[in-house]
């Protein structure tokens, strides 16, 4: 159990609209020419589709609408209407949205949570994705009873330890079980790194800065960053190390697993070139390994490297996923590592070679009960942080993977997409994303606004974590602490029938 | 002091005016005008002479104003700002009141695309407000636009058209006030069958006083046949014919609606006397300029007064 | 150090425009023509760039097009949709699936590896190749030679019968002269077409690469024409007539000849090496419940190198076949169980669409592959199979120019030798010799499910 | 903008008759959002009119080319090098960008291929109205932002007229009357008053000056 | 004499909503009749222009068929109602060069029928021969290849990567 954490003030939710002239949605609206300008449609639609538009209303929000299954209530529109002018299709856009780990569902519940905080109303499946395995083909069974009220919601705890040690560093409660991984400066604007790391200390969480050094407009939020030393070591300086409480080594990472890091010279701007200590215009790889480790041995003399340079700063370890996955992770321990990130191979934010994506390393779903099985066996479980991350797209890959036995997660690509990402995959390419995301070409960074950004971010989060307390509550449980490991309150469809178990299987 | 214009006499006196319409021919024969003019003499106490209206090209009104006067009537001249730009405008102002004629009636004028000519450059240099504004001007004030002194003002009874049956109906009377404002002495307006609008509108001329600001004359138009009732009623822009009057067209035979037409006029003007602010008619008998004298007597509006 | 082995690359467009999964569906009519029109703001200058393709009538806003959905979601009168393209859709098949083929394109037309941000999109795991991941090295077995020593990877194979020991003679003379032996610099052949349009074009695309590459091609006999002359030492010679009727002077030239199983497949091994001593023979054996105990008794009689051959989709041609990677382990491991393996090369065919199924099958055991249809794809081909329907061709593949065809295979080998190398960087090899048969350096899906999935939701 | 209508392809025919190779020039501001003389409309000429010869049995070459704006010097510029490879360039512009053009290659024939109609204001898809005369003394102030000028037949500052009937015009029953809506809007904005005042004739001088109007200021020219 | 034994050439476009096979079905005519006849299927009828229309019959169709969905069955609403006013001033563009404005032709099928799209082509193949071979067409033959890209046939900057038999293999590597 960590500490009991002094009382955590999570931040308001504030709506956060889209910065695009026509969000996203499942379903468009067309108003024809029959029109009347009646205003009825405004004053129907309780979810706030229509708005006054310059000459007739307009479906300015569509993405708020929830379709024809809307037909049997008496406030729909197309019914409704006297002059018979509102038509509902579905948007064609929809069936090429997403991928199969992110749907166009996902991406739309996602957008929504964002945007207003809430769990989306619209009939999105925002719970699993349709990848046709692991994390979405798990589902969590609930005992019988219902205890899903909103009553007692603040009674459950979601806060984690991340300091597990007995040695003399300090403890670290975060209030909610994640953190935000690693993105570099370079692979994304300042203004997307900004935005995490306010939302982080709004949630009282960490954002590592990735491996593209620590840029100075963080250093107000020092005591939430997470800095990471990772193979290129760009970036890295003594007092960096310094100014942080945890800190990261990345020893991998699981978009493209055993392969090194690599920035495209396109994205090499002067700023990045300078942050790094590179050359303007020229791709930056990072080597992998690091070529100073090649043993457990080698590693924990890292380890005390940085725990000499700062004697507060908590350690992590960030690796993927091989086949001996579980080695690794008690190598870490005895390295000394507080914390070791198992990245699965789904994640990754900036650009990995597709055949590293798709085969090397194994999925988180299977590294996680691997390792945590063979540290309960090693009797170390309780003496190190697992946190899990690669592919933990929504507050029920949180949940399950905690179930799975991490402690907690750690997100990236969940924020680029709060941010209005639509996974089109070209992070890469020319002069970056296209959304003004993940990009360094100022103009495209100008796309996107600070403080529109950190409140999209917080607004999702707020979102995961009451779809988490209301998980917990439906398990019985009190604190996400108690979820670790639990997989028995888990069920893979394939090998699992409705009438063999004791309780409901979560639906979708 | 005597005026030149009798309408204005007559008007002056109390009477209730009487003015008929006489169109002029699509040829330069002088006789068509004068045998006109022979039928309506001692009918009448003004004729006004259409300004190639419809936009159909015909003998100019000015001309034809001239031949009438010199049979002894008493012409108003009509006058459309469609044709003519300021210049040419004023020019023929001045050139008419050289001439003797003593009454002019300012209006735009039907657009150019009915008539025969549609593919002509509308002039439409002022507007018919600014007309009669302008025409006030050279008379009283002896300028013409932009302030140049006139030798010799015209002299001119100066007047203008109001249509109460043009939508919007509740700005009619205001654009007649506009009118007045600008210097109309006296009005004629659209024909009249409907009478309960024209009522209406009379009721709101009376609320802003403008019946005693400016003579007004009811047009009054008698209906040959239901065919033609029903034709101005769909084709004409700015009639107002009900049901009423073409039902009861119709439901005489043929050869008998010619005669329900004049019935029905002098119903009309009959009415139109027992009006307040009604001070006389004007009558647009289209090219059927023969019935003026029979409905003038029927109506009981003959003899004319002599002033 | 071994001189570096490198695909050189360079552009070359297509010439057709491809096929990609969504399209523009755009009304025009009612644009607004703003000043800042969303077309203008294209990062990818899709819209500047708007040319009609009228041999296909398409638009080429569709292929340029990245899908960032900002010209979707910021004009003001929501003019532009995008939606599925109904013939992505349809093109290829169940296995060469639209992401197979158009990956291919990209590789054939840029030379260079497919690389994407925001993580894997695709399924968790499949059937066939899909069901298995290879491992990477961490920490606790850490390599070498990391990305910066790649170009020292070797990608080498060597192709014919290995001896597993030297006889030496009483005066310590070796008795047992070395059998001849072919090394090509990646473990890529090019084989027989499945099917294709008249391909005088596409053989002389396919030989101009092998031989710029330095590997083979392999040709039917009844192909073989006077013009290939040149090729030669880049052809193998598939024998698919009577092998006497080959003429001497030929097999004495060639290094390599193909023959398919038979009988005495023996004997004619025998004949045709009697001409030619350093002649290495390839029996092509058909993959089915039999291939091991055939390819064990082949390696006991002497053969030199087995082609084992399985269905365009990766499977035998038989009523309950087995998948091509499944076989080739059996075969590989009832090989190294009897202790011959090393004796034999084992060249795989069928189903390799991908640069990681060449991984994934050298992992399960084959020393060496053949390809086919992505050679066809690399030319533009959509899979459609027209040609073997006696339809012609809707890329004209007929015609490509021979310089074109082999700069687009070589692009896409290069592609493929790049991912290999990305496969053994990241388990930290570097020989492609050492990859054959390394299972315990792959996971697979079979066995993960077992140990993890299916003991879920079990109390306790 | 300015809107403008493609001539008949009869009367292009006529004028390009005498030539064999031709440019087809259109230009991608104005009349491509009236959708008369944008790029698509440029292939859409250039291909009837290849076809055209094509069954006359004549020989031509036609060649396309959209310009970002036909009226601007530096936009001209897309086309310097070209011309010299044609007999006749036939302009999608309007009557600015065609007299543009041949400012600039003067000794080219510049045939226009529209006719320009007004200045209008998109209304709805496909349709195209126009709301301004480009009088140079502009008035609507006092008209509720109605251009009298413009949307009235009669172009009456005085208006409305007698034919005004159900709020449409007497020359075209489809037309709203301009003096309906200018009375409606002051309606709205209480400023029924503005309709009392009799407004003088309209200073044509500044639209039909003398020769071609122009605007010069001093602080834009360097 | 029907279109077919006709010897026309004929170009139909359609949408692909209307037969999900369409691809596999055409095959049976495209393999009987060669570039006599072409298929371009549309992802929606309203994705037609009227430039595709005019390209048709300028590179060799003597006739062309858009085959639309039915009324109100449009999966993009209203796609195939611009495809008729589209096709409609292709058809008056046309004639206004003295080509038979019924060369190109709507299509529009009904509710409910399961026709695919070679029986379609099929009763379309079967129709009276109405015109002869289109006199506009500038290639006599349509199997060639024809690269003009007609929206901008002139682009002066763009290089020619391939040119004839010789690359430039000395270009940087590009790897990732």
């Amino acid at each position: 159990m960590p500490s009991e954490p002094q009382k955590f003030d999570f931040p308001d939710i504030k709506e956060v609209p889209s910065r695009f002239r026509n969000a996203l949605g499942r379903y468009r609206i067309a108003i024809n020419k029959s029109c009347n300008n009646c205003g009825l449609c405004i004053e129907l639609c309780p979810y706030g589709v229509y708005k006054k538009g310059a000459k007739w209303p307009k479906a300015a929000c569509d993405h708020f609408c929830t379709g024809f299954t809307c037909s049997i209530n008496e406030f729909y529109c197309v019914n409704r209407c006297p002059e018979k002018a509102i038509t509902v299709t579905v948007n064609p856009a929809f069936e090429i949205l997403g991928d199969r780990r992110w749907t166009a569902d996902l991406l739309a519940s996602t957008w929504h949570m964002a945007e207003t905080g809430e769990i989306p109303h619209q009939g999105l499946n925002y719970k699993t994705g349709d990848s046709g395995g692991g994390f979405d083909k798990l589902r969590f069974i609930f005992p019988k009873e219902n205890r899903g009220n909103e009553e007692g919601f603040e009674d459950v705890s979601t806060a984690i330890e991340l300091n597990r040690s007995d040695d003399s560093r300090p403890k670290i409660t975060i209030p909610v079980p994640f953190y935000l991984g690693g993105m570099s400066f370079g692979s994304v604007s300042i203004i997307t790194m900004l935005s995490r790391v306010r939302a982080a200390v709004a949630l009282g969480t960490f954002c590592c800065t990735g491996e593209g050094g620590y840029p100075e407009e963080l250093m107000d939020y020092d005591d939430h960053i997470i800095t990471q030393v990772a193979t290129g070591l760009f970036g890295v300086r003594e007092e960096t190390i310094k100014r942080v409480r945890i800190v990261e080594f990345k020893y991998a990472q699981g978009a493209k697993p055993g392969l090194g890091g690599h920035l495209l010279g396109d994205k090499v701007t002067p700023r990045v070139a300078q942050m790094r200590e590179a050359v303007e215009g020229s791709a930056l790889f990072s080597p992998f390994p690091f070529h100073s480790v090649y043993s457990v041995e080698d590693h924990k003399k890292h380890v005390d490297w940085i725990k000499e340079t700062n004697s507060k700063a908590l350690v992590s370890v960030k690796v993927s996923t091989p086949t001996d996955v579980d080695m690794v992770t008690v190598g870490s321990y005895y390295a000394g590592a507080h914390i070791v990130q198992l990245d699965g191979s789904y994640g990754g934010t900036g650009a990995a070679p597709d055949i590293a994506k798709k085969n090397i390393a194994m999925p988180i779903e299977y590294a996680l009960p691997k390792v945590h099985k063979f540290l309960l066996a090693e009797g170390i479980r309780d003496k190190i942080t697992i946190i899990a991350s690669g592919g933990i797209r929504t507050a029920y890959d949180m949940a399950k993977a905690i179930a799975m036995g991490a402690d907690g997660v750690c997100l990236g690509t969940a924020d680029l997409v709060a941010l209005e990402c639509i996974r089109c995959h070209h992070c890469e390419s020319g002069r970056g994303c296209a959304r003004g995301i993940a990009t360094t070409d100022e103009e495209l960074t100008g796309l996107m606004e600070l403080e529109w950004g950190t409140r999209r971010i917080i607004n999702m989060y707020m979102a995961w974590r009451h779809q988490l307390i209301a998980i917990l509550k439906k398990l019985g449980m009190k604190s996400v602490t108690e979820l670790v490991g639990r997989f028995d309150v888990l069920a893979h469809l394939d090998y699992i029938k409705q009438e063999e178990i004791e309780g409901e299987l979560e639906r979708f | 002091m005597k005026t030149d214009s009798r309408l204005k006499r007559v008007l002056e006196k109390g009477h209730f005016a009487v003015t008929a319409e006489c169109g002029p021919p699509k040829g330069a024969d002088p006789k068509v005008i004068k045998s006109k003019g022979k039928i309506l003499k001692g009918f009448v106490d003004s004729v006004n002479v259409t300004d190639n209206q419809t936009g159909v090209v015909r003998l100019s009104s000015l001309a034809a104003c001239v031949l009438l006067k010199k049979e002894g009537l008493d012409p108003v001249l009509q006058m459309t700002t469609r044709d003519r730009n300021r210049i040419a405008l004023q020019s023929d102002i001045l050139g008419a009141s050289a001439l003797g004629i003593r009454n002019v009636l300012c209006l735009s004028g039907d657009h150019q695309s009915f008539g025969n000519q549609p593919q002509a450059k509308g002039v439409f240099d002022v507007d018919s407000v600014q007309l009669v504004q302008l025409v006030r001007q050279m008379r009283d004030n002896g300028v013409i636009l932009g302030g140049d002194k006139l030798s010799e003002p015209p002299r001119l009874f100066i007047g203008a058209v109001a249509n109460p049956f043009a939508d919007p109906f509740a700005y009619r009377a205001i654009r007649l006030g506009k009118k007045v404002a600008a210097g109309a002495e006296f009005i004629q307006t659209q024909c009249i069958y409907n009478l309960t609008r024209f009522n209406e509108w009379m009721d709101k001329v009376r609320d802003l006083g403008l019946d005693e600001k400016v003579y007004i004359l009811g047009g009054i138009t008698p209906l040959k046949s239901a065919r033609m009732a029903e034709f101005m009623s769909k084709q004409v822009a700015g009639m107002d014919v009900p049901d009423e009057i073409i039902n009861r067209m119709k439901s005489v035979p043929a050869r008998e609606q010619r005669q329900e037409g004049i019935k029905i006029a002098i119903e009309t003007i009959q009415a139109l006397k027992e009006a307040r602010g009604v001070h006389g008619v004007h009558i647009m008998a289209i090219e059927w300029e023969e019935a003026v004298p029979q409905l003038i007597e029927a109506a009981k509006l003959f003899p004319r007064p002599q002033v | 150090m071994p001189p570096k082995y490198n695909i050189h690359t360079s552009p070359v467009p297509n010439r057709f425009q491809s096929i990609t999964k969504s399209g523009v569906i755009a009304w025009e009519e009612g644009c607004l023509k703003c000043a800042r029109c969303v077309k203008k703001e294209c990062v990818y200058k899709v819209y500047e760039k708007r040319s009609l393709d009228t041999r296909q009538m398409l638009d080429t806003l569709d292929s340029e097009c990245q899908d960032c959905f900002r010209c979707v979601q910021n004009c003001p009168n929501r003019l532009i949709q995008k939606g599925l393209n109904p013939t992505y859709k349809v093109l290829g098949d169940h296995y060469w699936t639209p992401e197979i083929i158009s990956s291919l394109w990209f590789q054939a037309e840029t030379g260079r590896i497919p690389v994407s941000g925001g993580g894997y999109g695709g399924p968790f795991s499949g059937p066939g190749f899909d069901a298995m991941w290879t491992d990477m090295s961490e920490i606790v077995r850490p390599t070498r030679d990391g990305i910066h020593g790649r170009e020292y990877i070797s990608t080498n194979v060597d192709l014919g019968r290995k001896l597993m020991f030297l006889e030496l003679g009483p005066d310590g003379s070796i008795v047992s002269p070395a059998p001849p032996l072919v090394e090509i610099p990646l473990p890529v052949i090019f084989d027989i077409l499945p099917w294709s349009p008249p391909r005088e074009k596409i053989n002389l695309s396919l030989l101009e690469c092998a031989q710029s590459l330095g590997t083979f091609t392999v040709v039917r006999q009844s192909d073989l024409t006077p013009d290939l002359e040149k090729y030669l030492p880049h052809i193998i010679v598939h024998v698919d007539g009577k092998p006497e009727n080959l003429p001497p002077e030929l097999i004495k030239r060639l290094r390599m000849i193909e023959i398919p199983d038979s009988e005495n497949v023996m004997a004619v091994q025998a004949m045709l090496k009697e001409e030619n001593p350093q002649l290495v023979v390839i029996i092509r054996m058909p993959l089915n419940s039999n291939a091991s105990e055939r390819a064990l008794q082949l390696t006991g009689q002497g053969a030199e190198v087995l082609h084992l051959y399985a269905d365009e989709y990766g499977l035998e041609e038989v009523d309950q076949p087995l998948f091509i990677k499944e076989r080739v382990k059996e075969i590989h491991l009832r090989l190294v169980e009897e202790g011959v393996r090393d004796q034999i090369t084992l060249i795989a065919s069928g189903g390799i669409a991908m640069a990681e199924h060449m991984a994934k099958l050298i992992i399960c055991g084959a020393d060496a592959l053949t390809i086919d249809i992505p050679l066809l794809v690399a030319m533009e081909c959509r899979v459609c199979r027209r040609c073997k329907e006696g339809i012609a061709c809707p890329v004209e593949i007929d015609q490509v120019d021979p310089a074109w065809g082999s700069a687009r295979i070589r692009n896409l080998m290069a592609g493929w030798h790049n991912q290999l190398l990305e496969i053994m960087g990241a388990m930290g090899m570097r020989e492609v010799r050492r990859l054959r048969g390394e299972m315990g350096r792959a996971m697979f899906f079979e066995d993960l499910e077992k140990e993890i999935f299916a003991t879920m939701g079990k109390r306790g | 903008m300015i809107t403008a209508e493609r001539k008949p392809l009869s009367e292009i025919k006529e004028m390009i008759a005498p030539y064999k190779k031709i440019l087809v020039a259109g230009c991608g501001s104005c009349v491509a959002e009236c959708a008369s003389g944008g790029e698509k409309e440029v292939g859409l000429l250039a291909s009837a009119l290849r076809m055209d010869a094509k069954m006359e049995g004549r020989k031509i070459e036609v060649n396309e080319i959209t310009l970002d704006r036909q009226c601007v010097y530096e936009f001209i510029d897309q086309l310097t090098g070209l011309v010299g490879q044609f007999d006749v360039i036939l302009s999608l512009g309007c009557g600015a960008g065609v007299q543009a053009l041949a400012d600039v290659f003067a000794g080219v024939i510049i045939l226009p291929a529209l006719n320009t109609a007004f200045i209008g204001q998109t209304k709805e898809a496909g349709l195209w109205i126009e709301n301004c005369r480009a009088c140079g003394d502009c008035k609507l102030g006092y008209f509720a932002a109605v251009c009298p000028i413009t949307r009235c037949a009669k172009g009456l500052f005085n208006g409305p007229c007698g034919g005004s009937k159900d709020g449409k015009c007497e020359t075209d029953p489809d037309a709203p009357c301009a003096w309906q809506l200018i009375i409606e809007r002051l309606d709205k904005a209480g400023r029924l008053d503005l309709l009392q005042n009799v407004y003088p004739p309209a200073d044509w001088s500044k639209q039909q000056g003398k020769g071609p109007r122009k605007i010069h200021r001093e602080d834009q020219s360097i | 004499m029907d279109q077919k034994s006709a010897g026309l050439n004929i170009t139909i476009f359609f949408c692909q909503q209307l037969d999900a096979n369409q691809d596999a079905n055409r095959r049976v005519l495209e393999r009987e009749l060669g570039s006599r006849i072409k298929f371009f299927p549309l992802p929606c009828s309203g994705r037609i222009e009227p430039l595709h229309l005019l390209r048709a019959l300028e590179t060799g169709a003597d006739r062309v068929y858009l085959i639309i969905c039915p009324e109100g069955a449009c999966r993009y609403r209203e796609g195939n109602l611009r495809a008729r006013k589209r096709l409609a001033f292709a058809q008056g563009l046309i004639e206004e060069i003295g080509l038979e404005p019924q060369r190109l032709e709507l299509i529009q099928t009904t509710q409910g029928d399961q026709l695919t799209i070679d029986q379609r082509a099929h009763d379309l193949l079967a129709r009276k021969a109405a015109f002869g071979p289109n006199p506009a067409k500038l290639q006599g033959s349509r199997g060639q290849a024809n690269n003009a890209r007609t929206l901008e046939p002139m682009n002066p900057g763009t290089p020619d990567v391939y040119q004839g038999v010789h690359y430039d293999y000395s270009g940087k590597k590009t790897f990732i």
